[in-house]
């Protein structure tokens, strides 16, 4: 996919929103630079330190769902990220080059056996630490959305 | 992440700080199971102590899951020690909390993994 | 501008090459997460505390100066940034949607009484921080150089 | 940054943690220039202890430089203290180190600078 394609949907920067994107290679050693920035956005947005934590963490998760589940950890397809800024919320959006997925059928972590796998967990955790997660219907694009402090 | 990993009287602690996520997540993991296939006694018993710790991804609670497992595979037990209200409450939210305690404090979490080795109570801490 | 033509011209991404990309509105809160991407950046390729502050001050020079003299602090405008990883160095491009400048024209802060000014030295200490800093023929795109670790 | 200005017997001391850039070299001069404007006493020196600065970006050197005019415009002196080995390079680098003096200490730098205001000598440190 070509970051035009990303990019052209979002909200051109003005005064009321503005939009930060970028493209990150499916390797884990970038994860932690998506981190960084998403993290010191969300405090430069005045999110405390545990809201930027509960930001950043959920766009790991997203990230590392693209990376893995989306892109198969080919180093030649991009993450995509965006964030959102809006007076009132913060929206993030992060989008894979893979095959896409069907959310309704990802089964519930925390029942039965699956207690005691060792994955499985990401977006129940990304459900909790934001206000809203929601995916495009091919399950390639990933929104998370939360309420800014005040 | 920073992870150090100590041997006490009854068991090993294993203290992680800072952001658990990516290749972080699979160091911790894998060194937790070094720590467990090499320890020398026969039931070891292993605390994390995650009250540095500023949050874990998934893959981070997958390597204490694996490492729940790994232990018990050698008789012996798992468990927090002096986690934060947001990762007890993650705990929770995942339900992991039925499989991994959590106790206020190192001393107390050994003591009580030593106890229900002998078959005694446990008392963990809940959010 | 548009972020394609940006991006066009970069290498894709493979196994030896890597390139990250990212567009920030021309806003000083915005700098910071930009300063934070690219830290953490240099960190994961081996380069030790001190030589990510170098990179990331560097980082941060040039997007303030694409910031206020390129796009004059129109919010409207992006800061585009872009990291080429190699196996023996990174490179960091800013590039602005302003008229561009001639570098050959810029003063020495250093001498005569331009020592008293308190601006003018984010270049020269750019050249300090990196082993390579040059602009393109118009001067709205910079291109930071340094060696990568061992 | 982090920011914390206090008074000492024989001037200001202004502590600057962390990175100093972008807004918060902003809030760094408009602080500096603050506590030099209200200053009671007649001929106000200050101290900018840069011990735990990661680093400053060009606009908080000339946050610095300001102060430095602002200072002097009342009659007093500026000096940093505790800079790490990168900080002085780095005032080598601009030749900010001809107008900005530095010192191994707080309390060598008041004392210089004081006795440079009663017309004694002072050793700053160099690279
Ligand atoms: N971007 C994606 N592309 C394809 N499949 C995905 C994507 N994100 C999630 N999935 C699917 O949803 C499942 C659940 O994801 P998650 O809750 O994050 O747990 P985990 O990633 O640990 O399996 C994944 O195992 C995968 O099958
Ligand atoms: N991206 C740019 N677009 C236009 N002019 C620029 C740009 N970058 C630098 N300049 C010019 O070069 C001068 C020197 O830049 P610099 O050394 O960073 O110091 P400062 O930004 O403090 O003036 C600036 O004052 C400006 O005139």
């Amino acid at each position: 996919m070509r970051f035009e394609h990303f990019i052209q949907p979002l909200p051109k920067s003005g005064e009321r929103v503005q939009t930060i994107a970028a493209a990150f290679p499916s390797a884990l050693k970038y994860v932690p630079a998506l981190e960084a920035m998403v993290h010191s956005l969300a405090r430069a947005l005045s999110f405390d330190e545990r809201g930027a934590n509960e930001i950043a963490a959920a766009a790991v998760e997203g990230a590392m769902n693209a990376l893995q589940h989306g892109n198969q950890k080919d180093i030649s397809k991009n993450i995509f990220l965006a964030a959102i800024v809006e007076p009132n919320r913060l929206t993030i959006k992060i989008k894979d080059e893979g095959a896409g997925f069907d959310v309704e059928k990802v089964e519930d972590p925390r029942e039965g056996d699956r207690i005691w796998k060792d994955s499985g967990r990401g977006i129940l955790i990304m459900r909790y630490y934001m206000d809203s997660v929601s995916y495009d219907p091919k399950g390639v694009e990933l929104t998370l959305v939360k309420k800014r402090p005040r | 992440m920073k992870l150090r990993i100590r041997q006490e009287e009854n068991g090993w602690v294993a203290q992680v700080e800072g952001k658990v996520i990516a290749q972080e997540s699979v160091k911790l993991g894998r060194k937790l199971e070094e720590t467990i296939l090499n320890a020398q006694e026969s039931s070891p018993n292993i605390v994390v102590n995650v009250a540095q710790t500023a949050y874990l991804d998934s893959q981070g609670l997958g390597a204490l899951v694996r490492a729940r497992q790994s232990v018990q595979a050698r008789g012996g037990l798992m468990a927090l020690s002096e986690a934060p209200q947001h990762i007890l409450r993650l705990l929770e939210i995942t339900k992991l909390s039925q499989i991994i305690p959590a106790y206020p404090n190192d001393a107390a979490a050994l003591k009580a993994m030593r106890a229900q080795a002998d078959g005694g109570a446990s008392t963990p801490t809940t959010a």
